[in-house]
């Protein structure tokens, strides 16, 4: 198999274990050609890139996810890279204690994102009145400011962020993982250009590999790891670790069951495809998507013959 | 008669005067001129004639000598001078009868009497139906009637005019020339004309000053003796002929005894 | 040219605008029939027009179409008038004072070019994420513009006239009002459509913090789901409003300053 | 104001303009010291001067500060090449043509107020991430303003000396080269000068596309951290680029059509 | 002689065509002017003189009737007439011998052949001293001389001048018409001169054909029976005075004949 001159990979500025691979270049390395890492302040602005087909391997939560397969962006999800647990939350001010008692504060978001849904399905599940909540949409970097000033209450977002607002005297009161039970299960995932995936089937293998290393380094070692990673990203070192511990990685070899994205032959009862079609459904309800768009089963776009071939690989 | 304008032995410099560099634009220029006078002030392109009526209006303050008004120091404009440009200026947001009355406006005249004095003199420059056109709607000639009645309505003791029919065509002018004499000689006010064409000096004035160029100074200065009033016949009258070639020679003998060895250069 | 074949292309110019805006039209809409780019891409004219009818009847995210149009206008013409108050003055001060100007000139030559999305973060540390912020942003893009262009107004009017202005005795409040304002006016009107022009443009920007409504805050949240049909639907509303708010100022100075260039 | 102290101000203007800035520079120094602000809000110059310091060595994630002033300019002015080599000749074809302008005109003047963000998402699609989209998003917002200049300039060339190139006998091509261009250049540097004004604008509008070095994607990366000493350190280099660029072109006008203004 | 440039019956209409508004620049206008003639058209501001000009330079197509020079249709502008402008219309981007040579320039003479034949000109117009000036440095009178220079360069038998020196002081336009006629005396084209200034068309003219305003007719074809050469004396003559004398009573005559229900009416 040939291979190209550089293999592009689309991710998100956020501390996460294959930054590892970053660091010493070990992507590089496995796929025998230079890795390009484009870097996107979140999700939503990477999907522009992914359509334009400028991103081959991306790395991209769940909710754009959704938007770019609605929306028929030719991508295929070829594995989950981590649930979102604890590493998103809703930050808010002192004497604010639940999701409930945000009525008649402001709450900030960064739009499209997995964020911005768990906060939304979180106003569900705690049957917040929404029309009593001013719900703001600011980019990550700009809430630590708008907290100072006191213009927001409350904040769902990740982490160097969240720390952050902590910091300044706020207290987390939901985790995204406090959703799993009501059936929003969030997470983010990897996905790759159909294009690139029929022309370079071999290197998207050694890309999930590698991937799957880097996690066993991190677990291995994630104070060490957590070190190298907030040195590459040049962010604070232990906000880096909160991030890191904040999301549980599933091991490769357990993602090809139903309790994931199951076996290609299975996938329509997998969790990760239902999810993709309840979050749909969510999206078409809060009239971001069009119900017309939707497709009937998201099983086709989930393959995970990669996967088994990574698993199988010595 | 008693003096109303006098210019004594002014100097004046533009541009860099720290280091005796700049243009000199009059030098030594003296000039009176009596109460109910009309004085014709002639030169040549440069020679410093708008640079005479700015002194005298007060625009610019002289480098060197006195300008006064009534044997006192011009400071200042004031509206005792009225001013006639060689554009008529007239201000294209009012209408005719508003350009009229702006002086009395800004000097705060009751209505009624500015509207009453503006219409007199509408009628008396034959302007009378059109007080409600935009000014940019009139004729060159028709703007430069409604500039005269701005600056008449104010009745100022002294008129100063700087070629105020230079951009108008001959028969146009000549009517100006006409009207101009014929309220001279109703309201009787000092008048210093600026020109720089002799038959318009010859025409209009009492007294005729001939200026030399770079720096200004009087060259000559001729009483006129056409008798008044003076009508467009006057003009291809042998008198006026004569009066031409004689105000012509002189200049020329002037010019030549003065800046013989300048002749011929670039005009 | 002759003098007859101006006349007919003055007659003929809004026809041939309106065909070549419906050839342009037309070429969208077989490009996206022959699917020389996927809908994704280039959404369909038709597309865009069906997601335009559904949105008059069910408006984006809870709130109605015209709504998002006039809030964002609503913001556009604060700024624009704040940018008028502070600037026609402020240009008007610095064009009769070379003093002022020196003063003055630095701080405007310095933040007129610079890009307005780097005050973002500033701005919501000075002014928040309230409509004072979004106003701030246009406001700001603005005003430099009218600042400049009232100046050079100011310094441009005629000798002449402000002679004219003190032959008449006119006090310096007096020359203000009654001969530099009024004879800046023609071409501050000139600047300002300029200067509306350049504000508009920062709309997005000003809709980026922390909106829920508006055309800008539209087009962004849209294009955070793919929706290339609001995005393009957007677009459209963003240019024809900017078009139309042109036209509204060209309308004014007509009405104001009818003597512009017939002097 | 008489001829001397115009005079005087003249020579006074610049120093007036330094003891202006140094002020200000004063206050924003004392405001810091008495902590008016916190220094999230507003970072003292101090501060801002040791950031700047630091870059110097170090540069700003792994690039030179130099570079990244360098990678900025470099789109810019790329941009502006493009905007003037298609921008003049449309522009003076449709000032020469009534039937182009009419044809163009509707696209001109709805694109120009178009806020340029929100082609973001099309320019992706369209020209990918790469520094073509950049250029891209600065030439467009540069474009119209030259085209729109050029029109107006080749507009307003006097019929006498159109006349005149007819008389002797000029061809189309000769009336354009030794006549409609020349005459035309003073009012096109005016207008290159505010059409670069307003691509410079979109500088960071351009660098959030994917960028990783650039003061735009600088201080929209450094604001992501709320860093405001780089932020702040950020605007101070755009806007002292953007005024430099200015006074370039100014120098250039000065050198191309020396008769500017003194026909 | 034979006929260099006719105008038969010509009609020219601006503005609205269509429903027979618009303004009537000329009706029937017809003149006829002999090669080597130096003819010089008079009439008040906007009574069609420009018209007739541009009609003859081929700026214009007549609304009615034909233009003809040699015999030939007129179908657009050409280097067989040489046009001189109100303005000098100096091209400020290039210096004054390259303003000269722009017509040669345009025509593609050979280099060293332009290069003679402009500083011939030059030196004609008094300014070989100026050929690097920049134009913007020259003063009105010098400019209008370049002008002159680039007209007469590519000595068109045709010379067309539209008020060539309505911008000049009476100083440098004396001048001005003293250098013209000499070199006309020189080379002899035919001259369309076009002024509203009674004692210019006397002074140059060998004909003088007053016009009538709106819409502009022959009102007058008047012999001028001064001698050649003339020169600023003549202007004070006795014989010229005469000319002007009757010149103006027989436009007084005719114009109160065809017009006399006008007279008075807004100038
Ligand atoms: N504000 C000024 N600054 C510098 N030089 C000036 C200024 N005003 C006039 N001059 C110069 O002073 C001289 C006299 O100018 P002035 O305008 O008085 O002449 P003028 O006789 O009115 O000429 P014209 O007939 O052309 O109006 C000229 O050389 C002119 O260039
Ligand atoms: N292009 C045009 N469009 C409409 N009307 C015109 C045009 N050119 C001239 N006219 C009108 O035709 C008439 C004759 O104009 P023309 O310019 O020939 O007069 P003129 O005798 O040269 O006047 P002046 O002495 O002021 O130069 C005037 O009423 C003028 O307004
Ligand atoms: N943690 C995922 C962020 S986003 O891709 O949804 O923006
Ligand atoms: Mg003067
Ligand atoms: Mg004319």
């Amino acid at each position: 198999e040939e291979v190209p001159a550089v293999v592009r990979f689309g991710y998100l500025n956020g501390p996460r274990p294959w930054i590892l691979g970053k660091a010493d270049q070990s992507f590089d390395k496995a796929l025998g050609t230079k890795v390009q890492w484009i870097n996107f302040p979140n999700g939503p602005n990477e999907l522009n890139a992914l359509a334009a087909g400028e991103v081959d391997i991306g790395r991209i939560g769940s909710v754009p996810t959704v938007s770019a397969l609605v929306r028929k962006v030719p991508i295929k999800v070829i594995a989950v890279s981590g649930v979102i647990a604890t590493s998103e939350r809703l930050i808010a001010r002192k004497g604010i204690d639940s999701v409930k008692a945000l009525e008649g504060h402001a709450v900030a978001y960064p739009p499209g994102s997995t964020a911005h849904y768990a906060l939304l399905a979180a106003f569900k599940v705690h049957q917040v009145d929404v029309s009593k909540v001013r719900q703001v949409q600011l980019k990550p970097g700009d809430l630590l400011a708008a907290w100072k000033r006191g213009d927001i209450d409350a904040a769902y977002v990740w982490g160097p962020f969240s720390q952050q607002l902590e910091g300044e005297n706020g207290h987390a009161i939901l985790a995204t993982k406090d959703l799993q039970p009501a059936g929003y299960f969030l997470f983010n995932d990897y996905v790759v250009r159909k294009e690139f995936a029929e022309k370079y089937p071999g290197l998207v293998v050694k890309f999930l590999k590698t991937f799957g290393d880097t996690v066993a380094r991190y677990k291995a070692d994630p104070d060490g790891s957590a070190a190298i990673i907030a040195k590459e990203l040049d962010q604070d070192p232990a906000a880096a670790k909160d991030t890191l511990a904040g999301l549980i990685y599933p091991p490769l070899n357990e993602q090809r069951t139903t309790a994931w994205l199951g076996d290609g032959h299975d996938s329509g009862n997998a969790v990760i495809t239902k999810s993709f079609a309840d979050t749909a459904r969510f999206l078409v309800e809060q009239g971001e998507l069009r119900a017309a768009d939707l497709p009937s089963d998201f099983a086709p776009f989930i393959d995970t013959s990669f996967l088994a071939k990574a698993v199988a690989a010595p | 008669m008693s003096v109303k304008i006098a210019f004594e032995e002014v100097t004046q410099v533009y541009g860099d005067t720290g280091k005796g560099g700049g243009t000199r634009a009059l030098e030594h220029f003296s000039l009176e001129i009596a109460e109910r006078n009309f004085v014709c002030l002639l030169g040549p392109s440069g020679c410093g004639k708008s640079t005479v009526l700015n002194l005298a209006a007060g625009f610019e303050k002289p480098s060197g000598g006195s300008v006064l008004i009534d044997g006192k120091t011009v400071t200042g404009p004031g509206r005792d001078r009225g001013m006639v440009f060689q554009e008529p200026l007239l201000l294209p947001w009012r209408n005719v009868i508003e350009n009229v009355m702006l002086g009395p406006c800004l000097a705060g005249w009751p209505k009624v009497e500015a509207l009453a004095q503006a219409r007199h003199y509408l009628r008396l420059t034959g302007l009378e139906r059109f007080e409600r056109h935009a000014s940019y709607e009139l004729s060159g000639g028709m703007r430069q009637r409604v500039a005269l009645a701005r600056a008449w309505i104010g009745e100022p003791p002294v008129l100063l005019m700087d070629e105020p029919f230079g951009a108008l065509d001959a028969q146009t002018r000549l009517v100006m020339q006409e009207l101009l004499l014929e309220i001279w000689e109703q309201t009787r006010t000092t008048v210093l004309f600026v020109t720089h064409d002799v038959d318009e000096a010859l025409f209009l004035g009492d007294r005729v000053v001939v200026m030399s160029a770079s720096p200004g100074r009087v060259l000559l200065d001729l009483a006129v003796d056409l008798p008044r009033p003076r009508t467009e016949e006057i003009l291809t009258s042998p008198r006026f002929a004569d009066a031409k070639r004689r105000c012509l020679r002189l200049i020329g003998e002037e010019s030549r005894r003065a800046f013989g060895h300048l002749e011929g250069d670039g005009i | 040219m002759s003098t007859a074949s101006v006349a007919r292309s003055a007659r003929l110019g809004p026809l041939i605008s309106i065909a070549s805006v419906a050839a342009f039209v037309l070429l969208w809409y077989e490009a996206a029939r022959l699917g020389w780019a996927s809908s994704l891409i280039l959404p369909a004219p038709g597309e865009v027009l069906d997601t335009a009818l559904q949105m008059l009847n069910d408006g984006y995210r809870h709130v109605p179409l015209w709504q998002h149009v006039a809030i964002s206008l609503g913001r556009a013409l604060a700024a624009f008038a704040a940018a008028l108050v502070v600037g026609i003055p402020l240009g008007l001060a610095m064009g009769l004072s070379p003093i002022l100007s020196s003063i003055l000139d630095p701080f405007v030559q310095f933040l007129r070019p610079l890009p307005k999305l780097a005050l973002i973060p500033l701005v919501i540390v000075w002014l928040g994420i309230g409509e004072s912020s979004k106003i701030f942003l246009i406001f700001v893009s603005t005003l430099f513009s009218v600042i400049v262009g009232a100046a050079a107004a100011a310094g441009s009017v005629k000798v002449g006239r402000l002679r004219l202005a003190r032959a008449f005795g006119a006090t310096r409040r007096q020359q203000l009002w009654y001969f530099v304002l009024p004879s800046a006016l023609p071409e501050i009107f000139t600047s300002v459509r300029l200067a509306f022009g350049v504000g508009w443009t920062t709309l997005i920007a000003a809709e980026m913090v922390a909106a829920d409504s508006g055309m800008g805050w539209m087009v962004i949240n849209a294009s955070s789901y793919m929706r290339t049909d609001i995005v393009m639907l957007g677009i459209l509303l963003l240019g024809v409003t900017g078009y139309l708010l042109d036209l509204a100022v060209v309308g004014l100075q007509r009405a104001v300053v009818p003597w512009a260039g017939r002097e």
